[in-house]
């Protein structure tokens, strides 16, 4: 088993992982009871998921800054995600939309 | 600087000028009604001095950027297009120096009003001179939005619904046109005009772009029964961009079903020309019928505009067997219409100044208290009607003769219960400016130039029945209607 | 079917679903998308056709095509949604007045 | 590796058309907020597979600009759908 | 509120230009024959950062030390929520939780607001004045002391000292 | 549905399902092999200065129509600034956790922004999409609160929105010098002038699509 | 372009440029104004004048331009033109006095003159054209130059009467501009030729030619106010009395006669419109017209409306005159031109004293009018006498020669019309004469304005009296040479000559 092969398992192996976050953030949106916790789903399995996913493709990447372009990407997606996360639980609460409880 | 090519490139000329003047006008808003004013003389110069060039060497072809059709855009000039720049540029200006009149005592509405009109006109030239399908999508575009947005500065309900129901079918009309160009360039490997008229062909996606593209433009030059929207939208603008739509905008988009038709669609699909020419027929009478029982000055003269369009499509048979002589009198009624119509409209706005509406049997005495709109008026009717002598008479001459000769009794018969319908709704107008009205309105002053503006315009309509041949061999440089010489030779 | 026919023809789609929507839909905004939706299916037709090209590379002129198109789709939404708007300020609803029963 | 990336990008596409159905379905209007957030972070994970499958790392810049755009879109979205409440600004000096 | 040590305009300045130019590589890949056009856009780009976000302290070995805490702390906040999303029982038991913050105002709260949101079964809903309403998916397992925890440490990156004990306390909802 | 309006519905389905029908036809009689113009453009690639073929198509064969669409851009907004009163996000301050984001993320917007315009010459990007970054950038801090200073909201501002196609028209014009037709840039400084065109471009493009964005005229809410 | 070419363009000018100065006046600018009117209208009449001495010394006065490729537009002052000419440019002399007169103080007298200028400009127009185009110009331009006459007064009746006299001239415009582009197909040419320009014509577009005979004489036949196409006429009896005059004696159904002439003579040829078969029926139609519109005018208590039908009655005149296709009815059908013209502008100006000045209109109210109105009345008898065909008065003439053609024709049923007509004549003017001649006045008047010692102002005495004069003369020296009889005869024996 070569290094190459290694790597290509280990990349699949993370990128099949960051799709079943995806699909379990996916499963959680779908069975969660509000919006507060359909955004715990979305925000913390989604990200995560693309975090894998980000990591499995960098096992692959051509060179040290493709590397960072994904992580950057990953980063930005993070920080949006993050104020986003806050920005609606807010707004649902200011508009009256009580937790489930 | 290489004198040849500067005066090649005199061909971005009508394009360039008008441009750069609305970008002026953007910036510098307070001067935007002067830089108006001036960039339309320009262009009004620019164009005239095409026209020698013209004469002397023919038709103009110009490769923007250097490449040359198939990789580049080409500009390309033979009479039709100067006749429709000469138009738009003279009418343009008629048409800014009432603006400018107009906007005076609104300047939020005036500064608004100039770099989109400048755009407008930029469209207008773009599009006669361009030779590439794809290229005239986008001057159709610019042409439609500025339409558009100039149909709704004098704000109201009216005028913005009527804006959004054009902004709708320009948009659907752009896009049928795009997906003709589409399937055209996939076809044949090309956008050039001239290069796709040697390429095409009697087949599936030549017919289907052929539909696409003519029911789009169609639809923009409201031939009826696509013809709902005008009204409306013409109706209820700012009585200097009535002007301007009515006159010039949908003339746009009859000069490209004329080229295309000419050029590729003709060859394959002869047959259509009937039904064209139907469609025509039947504007002329719906139109002239709808005209005839509005209440509203401006909503008559809009109808006026769908029966004269309907005018514009008889050529499309009658071309088939008399060539040029249907195709010349069909643009001249189409350079007569402009100047008649803007004046007709021009002079709905300074009634409606006046009067403070225009419902037409409340007009008060009208003749005496405005006489010279009132004048202008009727003249820009007799051109309208096809009485001599006018632009419109030649235009009517041309094609009855054309009519005639083939021995085709329907198309005359439309031809002359058209002016006559139209002699109807014009002396309706007229006649109720004679009369006192039961509701006397408060009048107010209409500035000199208002009145002078639509006076000469008309005048110039009438005018154009008196010099014929010059236009007539202008139009025929660079044979745009493509007539063989054998069939040519009397 | 190529690649390219396939996209074509969903951009056919895309071009009839859009223009049964504008009929259907009285809704301003919905004709808005509506024609968005259309633009979008002529995009597909011009681009997707532009991949049958001997050697596999798109034709670019297409591409370029379709880029200018989209620029000016932006703009025409963007005009049409501001008109929409103020439509619906002048009238109460946005909707055009004869299409309001739908 | 090509079949791996393709099969899961056509899964992510798949999850996003269930989220997608269930965040317009509502109930309240803060549920359909989610949407720009589901559709940001799948839509750059599926690009970025796209990316590697098709061997156009241009693809990559896309998905870049999404990730951009997709914080532009949730601002947009915070912003729009306020309508007229109050705003923080009691909360933080 | 207190800042713990001086902050060299200069340092800052530099700092971001390094974090720009290591950005345009990023973005670039490190191609050659960009850095004209890149010089330019890093100088923008550094200039409108100054001009939007003054410096602040922050601390490098804080920085250092909330990375991995970080990554490890959203790694099992995406495990909790899958498994609660998953399992067959549903097991949540949603909740609102009031914190009282002792990080002043500042670019510290608002991070700590957004990084709530990644960590195991907290999301951060409303601040006002220094409470902060967290929203929990199990109130059974989320505790005052996990958020304290995140506390410490954003306040040691950004050189903060928190002198206030941390206090939270169920919400009756 | 009144019966009427179901039998309507019914005939208008069928009309489109015959549009589409004689579309697909037209699309089918295609050839399935067409080469376009790639050649013609492949060709010609040497003399345009750069390296991506879109790009040399949509401003160099083809740049009059770009000139067009970014006139069409322009005159969205002049439409858009003639119709709205003013913008929607007047004076509405934003919270500070929004404030904070567009904060870090405009430079970093203006960074990738750079990155497009660089990347247009050699791969896909360009004027266009540096632009709408460009814009989106603008939007953020717009409705995050920040404001364009008044003295910068009048002619400054429309100058930059114009300055793209003020721009290419004079670029155009440059050629007129070199004994060229318009736009017929010279080759020794085609891909400079070039990239000069796409850097205002873009600059005009993002202020314009912001500025649609916002609606209004900014200067009328200091 | 030789010096005489210039003539029927100034002859044009001569009302044109007046009448658009005229727009431009104000309204106080009285004396300009009426300075202005009658210098054009002399201009016109010496410009005449000498146009008249040169045709009859074989000169001639031609102006053309290009219109389309092989298609001009011309002006030719030839025979027959002068007849018209003549006539027109004198009466509108008379009348301009006359209407000077009748509108003092009225309002809006600027944008009357003005288009009343417009009007006789126009009939010249119509008088020189030398083709048919050019004359279906002119033509139309009387048709809207007139409308605003009728439509003068601003009421609601004058609308509607203006709106119906449009429909009529606008559908005839909109026939004759049909048969003439049919014409142009055919032929090739439009340009108005002694005997017709159709003759050459292969058998098989016979059929043709006789619809375009109907089409152009249905155009013209509204204006001449042929039976069924009369309507407007008594309609358009809302305008001011000098507006009836022109319309009736001048300019309007004059236009529309003379252009039967032309087209009968000088587009389809006597001979060959009677071999198309077309002549008998014209003729028909006129003598149906001639006593139908007696037969109306009889029943008429309004005078104006009475003297409208007559006119529907006299017209059709000139046209049996034309359409018995003999030269020595041609003779008798064209001096009527003139001859109606000078009587029936008389007694259309005394009708207008009668109104101005006592507030009659109806026939009923006439009473020993005669007495109060002893000139004017003078003068309406003439003019009746005239009509009803009594000599010395130039209606004589006519009929003379009518009856003369018939019986040189072989057709004798024309005798038996012109004695009808005549016998009617008598039946709706002799009552109106014997009731103001040989009735008691009443005692009041419906409307008196005082005049002092004359029995009306000055302006509206005189023209009826020369015009009556000038009825009186033409028959009394009809042999005189440039009499409108010797005229007449010098056009027929160039419509007849042989080639
Ligand atoms: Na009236
Ligand atoms: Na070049």
């Amino acid at each position: 088993m070569s290094i190459l092969e290694v790597v290509d398992i280990v990349s699949a192996g993370l990128l099949i992982l960051g799709g079943v976050f995806f699909l379990a953030g996916t499963v959680g949106l779908l069975r969660f009871p509000d919006v507060y916790t359909r955004l715990h789903a979305l925000t913390k399995a989604d990200n995560l998921g693309l975090g894998l996913i980000v990591a499995g493709l960098a096992a692959q990447a051509e060179s040290f800054a493709a590397v960072g372009k994904l992580a950057l990407i990953w980063l930005l997606v993070l920080v949006a995600s993050a104020f986003a996360c806050h920005l609606v639980a807010r707004a649902a609460l200011r508009r009256g939309i009580g937790p489930w409880t | 600087m290489d004198t040849a090519v500067l005066i090649q490139s005199g061909l971005t000329a009508p394009i360039l000028v008008p441009l750069i003047g609305a970008l002026l006008a953007f910036v510098i808003r307070r001067w935007a009604s002067p830089i108006g004013l001036l960039s339309v003389a320009a262009l009004l110069g620019a164009v005239i001095l095409q026209v020698p060039e013209l004469i002397a060497d023919g038709p103009q072809r110009l490769a923007v950027g250097g490449w040359g059709a198939p990789l580049g855009v080409d500009l390309y000039a033979d009479g039709l297009s100067i006749a429709m720049l000469l138009m738009t540029a003279v009418v343009g200006l008629g048409i800014s120096l009432y603006a400018a009149a107009c906007f005076r005592g609104t300047p939020a509405r005036g500064q608004a009003f100039w770099p989109l009109w400048l755009l407008l006109l930029t469209a207008l030239n773009a599009l006669f001179l361009s030779a590439d399908i794809f290229n005239l999508y986008v001057t159709l575009e610019i042409l439609g939005l500025s339409a558009v947005a100039l149909t709704a500065i004098v704000g109201g309900a009216d005028a913005l619904v009527g804006a959004m129901r054009y902004l709708l079918v320009s948009l659907l009309g752009s896009l049928a046109y795009l997906l003709g160009v589409a399937l055209l360039y996939h076809a044949y490997g090309t956008v050039d005009i001239a290069l796709l008229a040697e390429r095409i062909d009697a087949e599936p996606a030549a017919w289907a772009a052929m539909g696409l593209m003519s029911a789009g433009l169609m639809l923009k030059t409201a031939l009826f029964p696509l013809h709902f929207w005008l009204p409306p939208a013409h109706a209820s603008a700012a009585a200097p961009v009535s002007a301007a739509l009515s006159a010039l905008v949908v003339k746009g988009s009859f000069y490209l079903l004329v080229r295309f038709w000419v050029e590729l669609f003709g060859e394959i699909a002869g047959g259509v020309a009937t039904l064209l020419g139907l469609l025509g027929a039947a504007a002329i009478l719906w139109g002239s019928i709808q005209a005839l029982v509005q209440t509203r000055l401006k909503l008559l003269i809009a109808y006026s505009t769908v029966a004269q369009i309907g005018y514009l499509f008889l050529a499309f048979p009658l071309a088939v067997g008399s060539g040029i002589m249907a195709w010349s009198g069909v643009l001249y009624l189409a350079l007569s219409h402009a100047l008649a119509k803007a004046a007709m409209f021009l002079v709905a706005g300074n009634l409606l100044r006046f009067g403070g509406h225009d419902r037409i049997a409340d007009l008060d005495r009208v003749v005496q208290r405005l006489p010279l709109s009132m004048a202008a008026f009727a003249l820009a009717g007799v051109s309208i009607m096809g009485l001599p002598p006018s632009g419109g008479f030649v235009g009517k001459w041309l094609l009855l003769e054309s009519a005639l000769t083939q021995g085709r009794w329907g198309w005359a018969i439309v031809i002359i219960l058209g002016g006559v319908l139209a002699a109807t709704y014009v002396f309706k107008v007229v006649g109720y400016a004679f009369t006192q009205s039961e509701n006397p309105h408060q009048a107010q002053p209409v500035p000199a130039t208002m009145e002078w503006v639509a006076f000469a315009l008309a005048v110039a309509a009438v005018l154009m029945g008196l010099i014929v041949s010059q236009p007539l061999a202008l139009f025929e440089i660079g044979n745009p209607f493509r007539i063989r010489t054998e069939l040519a030779a009397p | 079917m190529t690649p390219a026919v396939f996209y074509a023809l969903t951009g056919l789609g895309l071009f009839v679903l859009g223009l049964h929507a504008l009929i259907v839909h009285a809704h301003l905004l919905r004709k808005i998308l509506a024609f968005n939706v259309m633009g979008s299916g002529v995009f597909l037709v011009l681009a997707g056709l532009a991949g049958r090209t001997p050697s596999g590379i798109p034709d670019p002129v297409p591409h370029a095509m379709v880029i200018t198109g989209i620029v000016v789709a932006v703009a025409a939404t963007a005009l049409a949604l501001s008109l929409m708007l103020r439509v619906a300020g002048a009238t109460g609803s946005a909707r055009l007045p004869d299409e309001t029963e739908r | 590796m090509i079949l791996v990336y393709l099969v899961l990008a056509l899964v992510l596409i798949l999850t996003l058309a269930a989220g997608l159905w269930r965040i317009l379905r509502g109930p309240t209007p803060a549920d359909r907020m989610l949407a720009a957030q589901l559709f940001g972070t799948t839509a750059v994970a599926v690009l970025l597979l796209l990316a590697e499958a098709s061997g156009h790392p241009a693809v990559r810049d896309v998905a870049l600009v999404f990730a951009l755009l997709a914080a532009v879109t949730m601002v947009a979205f915070v912003r729009r759908s306020w309508g007229g409440e109050g705003e923080d600004s009691h909360v933080d000096p | 509120m207190r800042l713990q040590g001086p902050l060299p305009i200069a340092r800052t300045v530099a700092l971001r230009l390094a974090l720009f130019s290591l950005l345009w590589w990023v973005l670039t890949e490190g191609q050659p024959g960009s850095w004209s056009l890149g010089a330019l856009f890093v100088a923008l780009a550094t200039a409108l950062s100054l001009a939007l976000s003054r410096p602040v302290p922050w601390s490098a070995v804080g920085f250092i030390r909330f990375v991995p805490f970080f990554l490890w702390w959203s790694l099992r906040g995406g495990v909790d929520v899958a498994w609660r999303a998953c399992a067959p029982s549903l097991p949540i038991a949603p909740g609102m939780l009031t914190y009282r913050l002792r990080l002043p105002p500042g670019r510290a709260r608002v991070f700590m607001t957004a990084v709530i949101s990644l960590l195991p079964g907290t999301l951060s809903a409303e601040i006002v004045r220094n409470s902060l309403f967290v929203h929990a998916l199990d109130q059974r397992t989320s505790s005052e002391a996990d958020l304290a925890a995140l506390e410490m440490k954003v306040a040691a990156l950004f050189r903060i000292g928190l002198s206030t004990q941390p206090s939270t306390r169920a919400e009756t909802s | 549905m009144g019966l009427g309006a179901r039998a309507g519905h019914l005939l208008l389905i069928g009309l489109l399902v015959s549009i589409f029908g004689g579309l697909a036809l037209a699309v089918l009689s295609l050839p399935s092999e067409s080469p376009g113009l790639s050649a013609q453009v492949e060709a010609a690639m040497a003399d345009t200065g750069v390296t991506h073929p879109v790009t040399a198509v949509l401003l160099d064969f083809r740049g009059y129509d770009t000139l067009l669409e970014m006139v069409v851009l322009l005159l969205a907004l002049a439409s858009v600034w003639s119709l709205a009163e003013g913008s929607p996000f007047a004076d509405r301050r934003p919270g500070t956790m929004l404030d904070r984001l567009s904060r870090l993320y405009a430079p970093l917007m203006v960074m990738v922004a750079g990155y497009l315009l660089w990347a247009g010459s050699a791969s896909s990007g360009g004027a266009f999409q540096a632009g709408t970054v460009l814009g989106a950038a603008g939007v953020v801090l717009t409705l995050t609160g920040w404001r364009l200073p008044i003295a910068l909201a009048g002619w400054p501002l429309r100058l930059i929105l114009v300055s793209g196609v003020l721009v290419f028209i004079l670029v155009g014009l440059v050629s007129l010098f070199f004994g060229a037709v318009w736009l017929d840039y010279p080759l020794e400084w085609s891909g400079a002038l070039i990239l000069l065109i796409e850097a205002i471009a873009s600059l005009s493009i993002g202020a314009t699509l912001a500025a649609l964005f916002l609606g209004g005229r900014p200067e009328e809410h200091p | 372009m030789t010096l005489n070419a210039w003539v029927p363009l100034l002859v044009l000018c001569s009302s044109l440029v007046p009448g658009l100065l005229i727009f431009g006046l104000d309204e106080s600018r009285v004396r300009l104004r009426t300075r202005l009117n009658l210098a054009g209208a002399l201009t016109k009449l010496a410009l005449v004048g000498v146009m008249l001495w040169g045709v009859a010394h074989g000169h001639t006065y031609e102006i053309r331009i290009t219109f389309l490729p092989g298609l001009d537009l011309a002006l030719r002052a030839g025979p027959l033109a002068l007849l018209f000419l003549v006539l027109s440019s004198l009466l509108w002399l008379v009348t301009t006095i006359y209407a000077i007169g009748y509108l003092e103080g009225s309002p809006h007298r600027s944008r009357f003159f003005g288009f009343f200028s417009l009007c006789v400009t126009a009939t010249v127009g119509v008088a020189m054209a030398a083709d048919m185009l050019t004359f279906l110009l002119f033509y139309e331009m009387l048709t809207l130059a007139t409308y605003p006459l009728v439509v003068h007064r601003g009421t609601e009746v004058a609308r509607r009467a203006g709106q119906v006299y449009l429909a009529y001239t606008i559908g005839g415009g909109a026939l004759m501009l049909l048969g003439i582009v049919w014409l142009y197909t055919l032929t090739g040419t439009l340009e108005f030729t002694p005997r017709g320009f159709v003759s050459e014509l292969d058998s098989s577009h016979h059929p043709a030619l006789i619809l375009i005979f109907v089409f152009l004489i249905t155009g013209l036949g509204v204006k001449a106010a042929l039976i069924p196409l009369h309507a407007w006429l008594p309609m358009a009896m809302v305008a001011p009395a000098p507006v009836s005059a022109l319309l009736h004696a001048v300019a309007v159904v004059k236009a529309g006669a003379f252009g039967i002439v032309r087209v009968v003579y000088e587009v389809f040829g006597v001979e060959f419109s009677a071999l198309l078969g077309v002549m008998l029926p014209l003729a028909i139609l006129a003598a149906a017209t001639i006593i139908y519109g007696s037969l109306r005018a009889i029943f008429q208590d309004d005078l104006k409306r009475r003297l409208a039908f007559s006119t529907v009655s006299q017209v059709s005149y000139i046209v049996l005159g034309v359409a018995i296709a003999s030269p020595i009815a041609t003779v008798g059908g064209l001096v009527h031109l003139v001859h109606q013209g000078l009587m029936k502008i008389t007694l259309f100006f005394c009708a207008g004293n009668l109104a101005e000045t006592l507030g009659i209109h109806k026939v009923s109210e006439m009473n020993g009018v005669g007495r109060r109105m002893p000139w004017t009345m003078a003068a309406f008898t003439v003019a009746a006498f005239g009509m009803i065909g009594a000599p010395p008065v130039a209606g004589f003439i006519t009929k003379w020669y009518l009856g003369l053609g018939a019986l040189d024709a072989g057709q004798h049923w024309v005798l038996v019309v012109l004695a009808a007509s005549s016998l009617l004549n008598a039946a709706y003017f002799l009552p109106i004469l014997h009731a103001a001649w040989f009735r008691e006045p009443p005692a009041t008047w419906p409307e008196e304005r005082d005049f002092g010692r004359r029995e009306t102002a000055r302006a509206l005495l005189w023209p009826p009296l020369i015009t009556a004069l000038a009825a009186v003369l033409a028959g009394l020296f009809a042999a005189m040479p440039f009499s409108p009889l010797e005229w007449a005869r010098f056009i027929a024996e160039q419509e007849f000559r042989r080639p």
